[in-house]
Formats: C-alpha cells, structure tokens, sequence
C-alpha cells in the first residue's frame, strides 16, 4: 500500500530537456500505465522514481514521504528494466532470488518456494538452472519479470514487461499480472507500447509526449474523448476529416459531401472531425452514407482494415475480417453522427 | 681492430681506462669494447656463451677463473709472450699453463671502521667476534668473493680452518645474535654506514677508499691476524681470433705504468714487483714484498671445489 | 547515478586512497630527496641541496646511449608484444582451439620460470645456434616475458563481451580482419592499453636478461644503473629514478592532453 | 577460412615465438637438472626435496607470495573500483599513483624502503619513540618488509588489471541490483565482484607468478638470512655456479606455482563458461 | 532477388533438441514471417539462415546455391538481432553506416547519404550522432531496424524490429517495411509476436511450435482455417468447445443447449467446435442464441472481450468497443454456423 507522488519533476540529459515539469500522482493500490511515443521519456520517469536518475527539479513521494533523495534501495520498489539487466553470473533462478536475498525477505526454503512459484507464473518452471546468455528473448524477459514482482515490493515498476511475448502467452501474463496486483495490492506504475494492453489493464492511463503529460485518466475516458490532436491520433490512431459547419448539425466536407453531427453541437466555421477508425464502417456503394474510393485493404485476421480515400483525405475504417471490398472500388461509408468528435479549428493547431 | 672485454664498473672502469685501456689503444691503435660485468655475471655469460664467447679478455675478482680453466673457457698463456710476466710477483703467474690468467691487482680484505663513531678501533680480526659491536657490525654474505675471504678469516681466528669452517659458522652464528646484519652487496653496506650508523665490517681496502672518497669518515686496517688477499685477474678467453691483441691487453694490465696508475686511483694492492707508491698511498694497500708476502691466499682450488657446501651451510647456519 | 555511494563510503574511499597514497609514494618522495642531495653517498635526508646529480646524469653520454637503448628496445617490445600477445588472447578467449585454458597457461610460463633461468637458457641457446648476440637477441627475450601480460589482461577483458557484436558484424559481412579491427579490438582496448603500458615498463625496468644478454653496445639503463651501484653509489641512481618519475607523470599527462589516456582507461 | 583456422593464425605467431625462443632455450637449460657427472641423476631433486632447509625455503616462497597476492588483491580491488567510479580525471591521477613505483629502479626503490624501514628508519624510529620496540628493532630483513615491498611494486598489476575488467561492466546491472534492494556495498559484493571476478583472477595470477620468481626485492629487503627460492636460484647460477641444481630447483618453482595455480584458472575458464 | 530453401534442418543445444527436421522455402521476394510461441526456435532458424548456427543436420541453399557452410559475412545478407547488438563505440550513424563499409558498397559521400536516409525512414536523423548508451529503447530498436535495411541485401531477417515502438510509430515502419520490400523486391524472413503484423504484412505465415512447422500457408488461411488445435488456439486465441453430434447440424453441448452447424457437416458422435472470439457475438438475453453468463468484460478501446461461461466452459466474445455486458448478467450468443470448425474428437487430442 503506498501512494506515489511526483511533483514538478525536470529532468535533462546534459542540454537536451527530457521532462519538463512532469506531476502525477498515483494512489495506493492503482496501476497506471505510462503510455507515449518512442524517447518520449517513459523510462526515464521508471527511472526517477525508482531513485536511479538524480532529478534536475521537483520531488518524488512515496506515501507522502519525500524520497527525492533517497537511494533506490531504501525504496521499496521493484524495477523491471527494458533491457532487463539480467545478472549474467546467475542462473535464471538465482536471478529471481536475488531480490529475496538483498532484502533479505523469508528464509532459504521459503525464498526457494516464492522463486519456484514467481517462475512457474511465468511459465519457466523448467528452464530454472538457465544461464540467461542459455535462454531465449522472451525467456529472458520472463525471468526479469519473475525477478521483479517476487518481492512484494510497494511500487512496482515494469518497462515493456511483455513486448516479446506471444499474444496468447502475453494474454496469461497480463491475467497473472492483475492477478499479483489485486491479491497483493501492489501500486503498479507500467510502460507498455500495447494500446490495448494499458485500456485493459490499468485504472488510469498517463498519456504522455516530449516531456509532458498530454492527458491523463480512466482508460475510456482517455480512448473516446481523447482532448488533444496528439492524443486522438496517438491512440487508436483516429481519422481527423476538416470540413466546415455551415448549417447547424452538418459539416461540410471539401468535396462537398456532408457528415451528420451530433444534434447537441451548434458550433460554426472550419473544424476538424475526429473520427475513429472501428466507427467508419464501409459498405457497398448506395444511398445511404458517404462516397468514398478504396485505396487499400489490410487483412488482420479477426478485422480488416480499409483505407478508403474520402473527399481527398485517407480514411481508415477498421471493420470485421470478412468486410472485403477490393482496392480501388467505390463503397460508401456510415458514419453515426454521436460518435463524431470536433476539434475546433483552432485546436486543430496544438 | 677490437677487443671485448668485461670490466667493473663505475669509479673501478674509469681506472680501468685511464689505466690500462687508453695506453692500450694508444700502443696498439686497436679500440676496446667494454661490457660492465661482475666476476659473477660475466663468468656466467662466458660459461654460457661457451660455443661462440663475446669476450677477448676477462677480469675475475672472485677465483671464477680457476672454474673456468678448468672447463676450459680460458686459454693458457705462454709467460714468454708477456713481456712484463718477469716483474710479477711469482704467486700472481702461479698457474698461467693451466689458463688461469695473471693476478694484475689484489683486492686485500681488512676492517672497515667509522673513526668517528667506532666504541674502538679494531686492531685484530679477534675484536670482531669479541662482541665490542653489537648490533654496529656488517657482515658479508659468502656469496659475495670477499665475504667468503672475510669470513674464512674470521674461521680461522675462531680456531678453524679450511678444512673445517664449523668454527668460523658458530662465531658468524654468535655474532648474529648480538644483532649483526648480513648483507649482500657493497652498496648496503655503503648504506648501513652511512644510513644506519654501522661502525664496522670487514671489506676490501678499495671499497674503504670509495666509501671515504664518498665522504665516509672510514678507515682500512690490516688485522693483525694476517690480510687475505683476493686476486683479480686478467684472463685469456679461448676460442677467440685475435689471441695476440688479447695478449698484449694482458702484458699491459701487469705492466709498472698500470699498476701504479690503479693503486693510486682505486688503492689496490699491486703484483708488480717494480712497482712505485707514494706514502699516502702505501698506507692504503699491501706494497712491498714482505708486506705481499704477508697476504694471506685460501687456497682457491679447496675454495672452488667446496664453495657450494659452504654456502649451503653458511644459509643454514644464518637463516632466521 | 550508478555512483549513488553514500557519503561515509565516499569519506571513507577517499581516506582509502590516500592512504594507499602515502605507501606508494613515501618511498618515492625519499629517492627523490636523495637526488638532491649535496652528499657524495646515498642517504636520507638530503645534506644539502643541489641539482649536481642531475646535471651528472645528463650530462653523461653513457646514461644517455643507455637510456636510449632501453627507449628503443621498450617502444620495439610494447609493439611487438600487444600485436602478438593480443592476437593470441582473442584466439584464446574464442575458445574454439582445442584446450585453449591450457594454452592460456602456456602463455603464462614465460613469467613463472625465474627470469635468470631463461636469461642463461637463452645465452646458451642463441651462442650456439645463431652465435653472437645482437639487439634482437634482447628483444625477443623481453618479448617473451612481456607477452604474458597481454595475454592475461586483454583475456581477462574479452571475459564478458557481448557474443552478438561480432556476430551482428558478420551478418553485416565484415570480413575476419575488419571483425577484429572494428569490433573485438574495441572491446579489449582497456587490456591492450594497460598491457601496453605494463609491457613497456617491464622491458624499460628489465635487468636481469639485459645483464646477461648484451654485449658492449647494449647496455640497458637498468644494467647501467646495477654497474653504478655496484661500485661507486652515489646519488646518481636516484636522480635516473627520479628523472624517470618525472618522464611519466609527464609523458602521461601529455599523452592525455592529446589523445585522452582517460578515454582509454574509460572505455 | 573457418573460425578455427583463423584462431589458430592468430595464436600461432604467440605459439611460434614462445616454442622457439623460450621453450627450446628453458628446456635445454631445465635439462641439466637431471644431468650428473655420470649420466642422467635425480640427485639435484633429491638433494632439495630431501633437505627440511630448501623445503623451507619453496615454502616460504610459496607462502609469501600467496600472502602478497592476498593483499594486493584486498588492497587492488577496492582501489580499482574507486577508480572506475571516480572521473576521468581523478582517474588518470590515481593511475599515475600507482604506476610510478614501477618507474624507479628497484635497488634505488629499495633504498627508498631501507630509509623507512630501517634502524634509523621512520617507522622504527616512531615504534621506539612509542616504546615499541627497543634499539636493534628493524623492519628490514624481516618478511614483511618483503610483503610491503613487493605488495608496493605488484600492486598496479592488480589495480589496473581488474580496472580494465571494471570498465567494461554494463551499468544497469548495478542499477538493477540498487532496485532490488542492494545497499552500496551489497551491490558491488553480489553483482560488481563477481563479474570482475576475470580480472581479480588474472591479476591475481600475474602477481603471485611475479612475486614467486622475482629475487631482487626479496634479497635486497629481505636479506640473505631470509631466502626466497628465486634468490637461491638465481646464486646458484652466478655464485656456486651449479648450474643443474638451479634448474632443478627451477622445475620445483615451476611446478610448485602450476599446482598453486590451476584453480584459479580453472575458476576463470568456468566464469566464461 | 534470392530464393532461400532450408530442408530437413536439426539443431540442438547440447543434449535439448531446438529444431527438429525443420523444412521451409521462401521464394524469392517473398514476406514471409515466423510465428510461435516464446522459446519455439524462431530465432534459432534466423541464426541459422544467417550462418551464426552450426546446424546439427539439414541444409540451407540461397538461390539454390548449398550455403550450410558459408560464413555469415559470404551469406548475402541482413539481420536484426533481437537484442539490437549495436556496436556500443560508434554512434548511430556509424553503426548504420558499419555496413555499409564492411561491404564497401557505394563511395563515402554515398554512404553517407543512404545512412542519412535509413535514419529519417526511423525517424532518427536528429540524433545520428548519438552513441546506442544514449538512446531509449524503441530508438535503439530502430537504429538496429536501419542498420539492417540500409545495406539492401539479398536476404533481410528481422527478428522482432518493432516489438519497442508504440502502435503509431509501429504502423509507419509496418508500411516503410513492405515499401522498402516491395522495391528492392528482399526475400524477408520477419519473426514477430504481434499476430496482426505477421497477417497485415506477410505473403505467408509460418507457424512453429517446439521446434516444428505446425502449419504454414497465406494469412487469411492459416488465421481462418488452423488445422491443428495448437494453430487454433495460438493465432487468435480461438474457443474450442466439447459437444456431439447427434442429428446432422446440429451439436448438443454438455448442459444440453445446442448450436446448429453449416449443412455440410455430417459426421456423428463426439466433437470439438473452434470458435473465434470475433465469431462469436453477445447479444442482449433473449429467444435467441445460446444463453451463457458473462464472467468479465475487458475494455480495448476500440474493441471489447466479454469472457462468459457456456455450457461450463469458458467463451471469450470480441465485439465492438461499445458492447458492455456488466458482468454476472445472463446474455445471449449469437454465432453464425457458417463461421464454425469442428475438429474431430480425435484431432482434439494432437
Ligand atoms: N545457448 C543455449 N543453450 C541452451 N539452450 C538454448 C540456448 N540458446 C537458446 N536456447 C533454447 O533454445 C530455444 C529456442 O531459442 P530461440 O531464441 O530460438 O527461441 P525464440 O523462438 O527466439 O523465442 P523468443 O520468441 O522468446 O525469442 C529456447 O527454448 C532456448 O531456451
Ligand atoms: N544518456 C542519455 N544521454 C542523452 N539523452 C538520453 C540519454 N538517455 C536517454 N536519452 C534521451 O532521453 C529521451 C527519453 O528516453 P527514455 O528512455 O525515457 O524514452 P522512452 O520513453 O523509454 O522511449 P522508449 O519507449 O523507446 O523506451 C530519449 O529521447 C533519449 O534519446
Ligand atoms: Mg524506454
Ligand atoms: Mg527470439
């Protein structure tokens, strides 16, 4: 049970700023996943908090303690790294023990007993007396997340535990995950690059880019009504359509076609629509809905994706894997109005 | 026109060359290599060197030469082709037939004493074990040639002798007791006198002259007991070219000139009878005959033959 | 901030060092005092001070040509023996010889067999076969004691390098030459800088096979200084020595002004 | 070219040179151990392996040395890791530090100890001025003058050589183990002692093999009442010049260090592994 | 343009057989990825195209040449390690340039020029001159992608390049890739744990499962029609339920429901039924369908799973983001016969 606080938090590597005044505050018990583009600072935040980086400003609380200056071992924390800086010297097993042992937690037998069970969760049950340079990349990986929750620490850290895992392995381990988390209580702080993976599991979602925090909040609220054009079109990668309302209720697109609105904006002037792509859905051309031109399909097994070129701007409409309409044919797009969103012109520019 | 020959080193080669060396190339035109070797090291060189021998002429100052004639390494050399043979003492052209070259110079072992700091002067050879120095007194290890005269002679004042150096070992062994120090080469006990107020040792007469020239307040004096004497000889390499160039090194080297020369620089004790000295000098070394002929020799040859089984109980008998 | 020590280690560590300091250097601060004194003889504390010893020195042609020679020799050595030691430690720490641990002992013989045995070995072996000795005959005799210091070192640095660098570089087809230039040559830079270093002082501080390997145009520092020593010390010695500490300090300072020695040792 | 065969042309220059230019030359002078007056003999060995004095005198070559690798080891790792840790400039100071013992000639270096050690010495004089130790008292010609003589000139053989090992340790492993609860110290015990481990090792190697066959230190401070083998050695050759007992006693030393130091480089070759 | 043949190939570490009789060919230009489980030799098969493995038995011709016993650097080829194995002294541009040199391909201002354009197709012309230290993860990920690109050689193996990007940088290197492959035409061997990847880029999809092909074939055919259970469950985490057949198309599961089947199905007696979670739809409780009870519902965001139990056996449903069942409520299943599989009993065992 800890809750984690960072305040103003600057951090820059020589010249180059890296975080510029990053505030979060995690309560007790959630885990918040860190969500954000390639070298936008997400490791360096892990960093921070577990005590590894000297911050240029700002303070870092655990359970309303400053812990600013306090060195990662007086941190109960745990810290899977991206590289997961495993101990070449020791076996897979005596990797997870390690924490075991420098916390000195639990006597041998009982350690032994936690280091079999954190293994088996991780399905390395056999593989125990591996050398890590012995085992495979996800392996590997495995090991360092085995290594990381078997400590029972307050705060758990846990950099891209997952990216080289297969998704049906990955599925079990985002189940265990949850599993460790609930039964233990544990404040997670988690970086992943699986959009689905942070909405389901954590409780928040810290949106973050070039240092700062885009957005923040339940993983619903951040995916359906994302606030900035990064967020929309980093998450779920959204469609954005510019257009103007020119009549209450109906934008105008460039090539003169018209999208319905939402009865409740009375808005006016250029804007641009946001537009998710599993909310286009594309059917055979008719009456009804938008004229638009195939460009390409993209079969991803469970759904397809279209990439439709509408009045001049490419549309991707994510639909059902049996939804094939061949490149370049004509279809029409539906579109329901209260799943639209504006951002006004304006905003369109940060 | 080269020879190659192995001198001592430091103050000792500069002797040598003003010596011996210059008036060498001056009568011959020939110019002299020198290699910087102790008896020790060069003897071992020469020996190893057996098949293709660097040196023309090689200086011994600890009876390597007898070793080495009989091994082989040195040549014999025929008196009649060293003009100044004649004016040697007989003992320095002793065994020239067998190959161990003439004794040019005599390093004569005596006490060393600090004038300034010293309980007393020695006289004897018996005041050293007479327990007067303590913890004051350096000695040498046998390993070094004149620690092997010095010690033979404290043997024989002990009662013993070279049949049976017990003696000599026990008073070695007593004297370690009172705290006397071993060393191994000159230079520690240049340092032991100057560094850690040692009054005495036994050593070679030259090394007192260096040590005072060093600004020692030292003193060499003849026991009573007698003076043993360690012969440095010039000695013919076998197996090497120009034999007769070598020769006329040797011829030079015992020559009246040299001799003097050296005694003046290094103070040591000359085998050429016609030999020359001034006061000052004369009081340093052995000169004149029946002073010569008051120099002890151990006979080298039982030296030789047991120097290993000395050694061999010398380190028993002093290892701590 | 891997160096989060705390401050009673820092504290701590630092009293360490100096410490550690003192003993390397005590002895040091006496040679150089010795140097400057006025005294004929080696003694401590100087009596009186004066610069004479050091004009002595180098002013005296054969301190100078020995010098010289152990220079010439040192440089010749170093390079020889980080090339071929070097080689033979990647060699060794590829581990695809067979029984290359007892190859790597092998390497280190060199070093247990007490100098002087080798150094008469040596004599006796070249006299009779090639005769006469020359400025090689030392070389390779330096060379082989040297070479078992880049040996251990270099291997003890290869020990933990990454396995897919060099394979990456193959997949990337660099040939076995720029393999070894590119890739394993930077991983063993610190082994081969400090065996480098370690094989130049050797050879530069070497007296026993330069004593019974020379012949009278080769007469190394060391061998000189014994040659003083042995009959006439006086300060002198002590003002070579101190002349030599002052060399390095300087020569590696100098070195990493230019070139950044710390980079190396860094690396 | 198969990876072994360019192996073997790299080695085989070090090979070469090592059979030809030391092996032939060591072995035609090891072969006079067993050379008597009258053929082949073991006298030699016998002679020392039947002597109590001789067997003190590998033995104590043997303790020694362990006792200088132990100190160099204990002193050398710390020293090493302060110097990885600290900046480059600190660094190269510190390595100047302990580089410049091996600068001066060891007879003058060895004066250098003479002065403190001594009689007259610094450290006696303070133990008698402390009421110590009386008059005679001496650090010279003891064993531990030896110790600290030879721990003096060995001692950058370790640091540098671990040093070098040190420098290439990926950083995040310390971080990771600071994460996992290692205090300072607990780190550099349980992940940065280990993986320097090759380096301890190789130092260690290099300075018990130095201080076993070197003579000069050992004779000069530790005098001839306290032998080391390499000294004998080294008298037996240009003082009684018998040359095949100082062989034999050669193949001892050498064999005597070969079984001294096979576990250790079992050990590394396992750390490889 | 090269046509890579592995046949029969054997590979085992030690005494633990990795790849046992291991049979592929790529033809040329083909995109073909790897797909398997964590540990399953996928990156052993790389090693070994690459020359880097001995393989105990079997050989590997490139363009019908037999290249078993070529080394690497005569092997025309490209890989990407897993563990980036980024040459730590040389910044980014020169790693990217490193092989260029190697091959001396093209003169220096050349080099230097493609090296540049690698480094902005990732996006990382800012920071060439960044040592692999001084990077996060995902850019050092993408500096190793570059590197292996840049040198445009015969053969390119990728193993696990995007597995540190986030979605969005993930989906433009997805498109550079199959750019750079469809013009330079490389023969691509691309192991990837993200199943959609491997289906939206690949002409063919080989599956592996300790250490042998389990099925192997285009996208849509081996997604929409596994042939083993192991190829079911792993692409797409497929439901497999127990049921008979009794009266022809129609399957009588174990509390009795039943689920009609397409009309060509006329086997008898015992059977198992895959089902895809996309397959399988949740509908408010009502006449229709099979009624089940939802045990969890995990938001995606742009999709959700329901996880209900059926018959005792739980079902996993993925519908639409806006479906919501709470769970514990009874709701309906609606799945269409046509999109059900039935594996024999007896398959059920393999
Ligand atoms: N050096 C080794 N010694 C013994 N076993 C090894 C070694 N290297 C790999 N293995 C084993 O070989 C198997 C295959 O390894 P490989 O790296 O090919 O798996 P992978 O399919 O790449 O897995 P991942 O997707 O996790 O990278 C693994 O089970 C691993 O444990
Ligand atoms: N030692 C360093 N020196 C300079 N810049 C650095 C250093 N370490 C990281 N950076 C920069 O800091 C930024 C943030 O790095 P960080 O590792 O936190 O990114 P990240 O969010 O983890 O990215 P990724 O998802 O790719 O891991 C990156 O742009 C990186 O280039
Ligand atoms: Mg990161
Ligand atoms: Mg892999």
């Amino acid at each position: 049970m800890a809750e984690l606080v960072l305040s103003e938090i600057f951090k820059a590597y020589g010249a180059t700023p890296i975080l510029e005044g990053f505030s979060a505050t995690i309560r007790s018990g959630q885990f918040v996943s860190l969500l954000g583009p390639s070298g936008c600072g997400k490791t360096t935040v892990l960093r921070i908090v577990a005590g590894l980086e000297a911050v240029t400003g700002g303070r870092v609380e655990i359970d309303g303690e400053d812990v600013t200056r306090l060195p990662p071992e007086r941190r109960d924390i745990a810290m899977m790294f991206q590289s997961y800086a495993l101990l070449p010297h020791l076996s897979a097993a005596e990797n997870v023990r390690f924490p075991l042992r420098m916390r000195s937690i639990a006597g041998r037998e009982e350690q032994r007993q936690r280091v079999r069970e954190a293994l088996d969760t991780v399905r390395l049950g056999p593989l125990a007396d591996r050398k890590p340079s012995q085992l495979s990349g996800g392996q590997q990986q495995r090991v360092a997340l085995a290594r990381a929750v078997v400590s029972k620490p307050k705060v758990l850290l846990l950099d891209e535990p997952l990216s080289n895992l297969d998704a049906r392995l990955r599925e079990d381990m985002q189940v265990e995950l949850v599993e460790i988390h609930k039964t233990l209580g544990l404040t997670t702080l988690f970086v992943t690059h699986d959009q689905e993976e942070a909405l389901s599991l954590s409780d928040r979602v810290i949106l973050l880019n070039q240092g700062k925090i885009e957005q923040e909040g339940a993983p619903k609220a951040i995916y359906s009504a994302p606030q900035t054009r990064f967020a929309s079109s980093f998450l779920g990668a959204a469609n954005l359509l510019p257009g103007t309302i020119e009549t209450a209720g109906l934008v105008r697109l460039e090539d003169g076609q018209s999208i319905a609105l939402p009865s409740t904006v009375n808005a006016r002037g250029p804007v641009t629509l946001m537009i998710r792509q599993e909310d286009v859905e594309v059917i055979p051309e008719g009456t009804e809905g938008l004229v638009a031109q195939v460009r390409a399909r993209i079969y991803l097994g469970a759904r397809s994706r279209h990439i439709v070129s509408l009045a001049g701007t490419e549309v991707r409409a994510l639909g059902a894997g049996d939804r094939d309409f061949p490149a370049g044919s004509r279809v029409s797009l539906r579109i329901s109005p209260d799943r639209i969103q504006i951002l006004a012109a304006t905003s369109v520019e940060n | 026109q080269s020879i190659t020959i192995n001198s001592f080193g430091g103050a000792y080669e500069e002797a040598h060359r003003a010596c011996i060396i210059d008036p060498f190339t001056e009568a011959t035109g020939a110019d002299v290599q020198i290699v910087t070797a102790y008896s020790a090291d060069a003897f071992a060189q020469l020996r190893a060197q057996k098949e293709a021998p660097q040196f023309d002429v090689i200086h011994f100052s600890g009876g390597q030469e007898i070793v080495g004639a009989q091994e082989g390494l040195l040549a014999p050399i025929d008196p009649a082709s060293l003009e100044n043979a004649d004016d040697l003492y007989d003992f320095a052209k002793e065994n020239l037939a067998a190959g161990e070259g003439p004794a040019y110079s005599i390093a004569s072992i005596g006490l060393l004493y600090n004038t300034e700091t010293a309980p007393q002067a020695p006289t004897a050879w018996k005041d050293l074990v007479g327990g007067v120095y303590g913890d004051r007194l350096v000695l040498t290890d046998i390993a070094n040639g004149y620690g092997m005269l010095g010690f033979l002679m404290i043997n024989q004042v002990s009662g013993g002798s070279i049949d049976n150096i017990q003696p000599g070992l026990d008073a070695v062994a007593g004297l370690l007791d009172d705290g006397a120090l071993i060393v191994n080469t000159s230079p520690e006990i240049q340092q032991e006198f100057a560094q850690n107020d040692a009054v005495i040792a036994a050593y070679a007469s030259d090394y007192a002259y260096t040590l005072r020239k060093a600004g020692l307040p030292v003193k060499f004096v003849q026991g009573v007991e007698g003076t043993p004497a360690s012969f440095i000889t010039v000695n013919l390499v076998a197996g090497r070219v120009n034999e007769e160039l070598a020769l006329k090194f040797i011829d030079i080297s015992i020559s009246k000139e040299a001799q003097e020369c050296f005694a003046n620089a290094l103070r040591y004790t000359p085998t050429n009878a016609t030999v020359e000295l001034s006061e000052e000098v004369a009081a340093d070394v052995a000169y004149g005959p029946e002073a010569v002929a008051g120099l002890i020799r151990f006979d080298p040859i039982t030296i030789e033959a047991n120097r290993s089984a000395w050694v061999d109980a010398w380190n028993r008998t002093i290892a701590r | 901030m891997v160096s989060a020590v705390p401050a009673a280690w820092r504290v701590a560590g630092w009293i360490f060092v100096i410490a550690i300091g003192i003993f390397l250097l005590g002895p040091l601060v006496v040679v150089i005092g010795v140097s400057l004194s006025e005294s004929q003889f080696i003694a401590f504390p100087p009596q009186g001070l004066s610069l004479k010893w050091y004009q002595a020195v180098l002013t005296d042609e054969r301190y100078l040509s020995s010098a010289w020679i152990s220079l010439r020799l040192a440089l010749l050595v170093t390079c020889a023996a980080t090339l071929i030691g070097g080689a033979a430690a990647i060699a060794i720490h590829r581990r695809s010889l067979p029984g290359s641990q007892a190859l790597a002992t092998l390497f280190l013989s060199p070093l247990i067999l007490p100098t002087i045995i080798f150094a008469i070995g040596m004599l006796m072996f070249w006299s009779a076969v090639f005769g006469p000795l020359t400025f090689l005959t030392l070389a390779i005799g330096h060379l082989m004691i040297c070479i078992p210091y880049v040996v251990r070192t270099t291997t003890a640095v290869l020990a933990d390098a990454d396995p897919f660098l060099e394979e990456a570089a193959r997949t990337m087809g660099a040939s076995r030459l720029q393999r070894l230039w590119h890739v394993v040559v930077p991983q063993c830079l610190p082994g081969l800088a400090v065996s480098a270093f370690f094989c130049f002082n050797i050879s530069f501080d070497e007296a026993v096979l330069s004593l019974f390997l020379r012949h009278p145009g080769l007469t190394t520092l060391p061998v000189r200084i014994y040659g003083q020593l042995e009959f006439s010390p006086d300060p002198s010695v002590a003002a070579v020595s101190s002349i030599m500490i002052g060399i390095t300090v300087i020569l590696l300072v100098v070195i990493d002004r230019i070139l950044g020695i710390h980079r190396i040792s860094a690396t | 070219m198969t990876d072994r065969r360019e192996n073997l042309i790299l080695i085989l220059p070090g090979l070469l040179l090592l059979c030809v230019a030391f092996f032939l030359p060591i072995l035609r002078m090891l072969a006079l151990s067993v050379e008597g007056e009258d053929g082949r003999t073991l006298a030699h060995f016998q002679r020392f392996l039947g002597d109590a004095f001789y067997l003190g005198v590998l033995w104590r070559t043997v303790r020694l040395s362990l006792i200088i690798t132990f100190v160099c080891a204990v002193v050398g790792f710390p020293m090493a890791y302060i110097m990885a840790r600290s900046s480059a400039r600190v660094r190269l100071w510190l390595i100047v530090m302990v580089i410049l013992p091996l600068m001066t000639s060891v007879v003058v270096r060895t004066f250098g100890w003479m002065v403190v050690l001594s009689r007259n010495g610094i450290i006696p004089e303070l133990a008698r001025d402390m009421g110590l130790a009386g008059r005679s008292f001496t650090l010279m010609q003891t064993e531990s003058a030896i110790v600290i003589g030879m721990v003096q000139v060995l001692l950058p053989f370790m640091v540098l050589t671990i040093l070098s090992v040190l420098s290439r340790i990926d950083g995040r492993l310390e971080e990771a183990a600071r994460t996992m609860g290692c205090t300072f110290i607990q780190t550099v015990r349980a992940v940065v002692l280990p993986l320097a481990l090759p380096g301890i090792t190789a130092g260690a190697i290099l300075v018990f093999t130095l201080s076993a066959s070197s003579f000069i230190t050992p004779s000069l401070l530790g005098g001839s009442r306290i032998q080391v083998l390499a000294a004998s050695i080294y008298r037996s050759v240009t003082q009684t010049l018998d040359w095949p007992f100082a062989a034999a006693q050669s193949v001892i030393l050498f064999s005597g260090i070969l079984l001294v130091l096979i576990p250790y480089i079992r050990q590394q070759s396992r750390h490889r592994g």
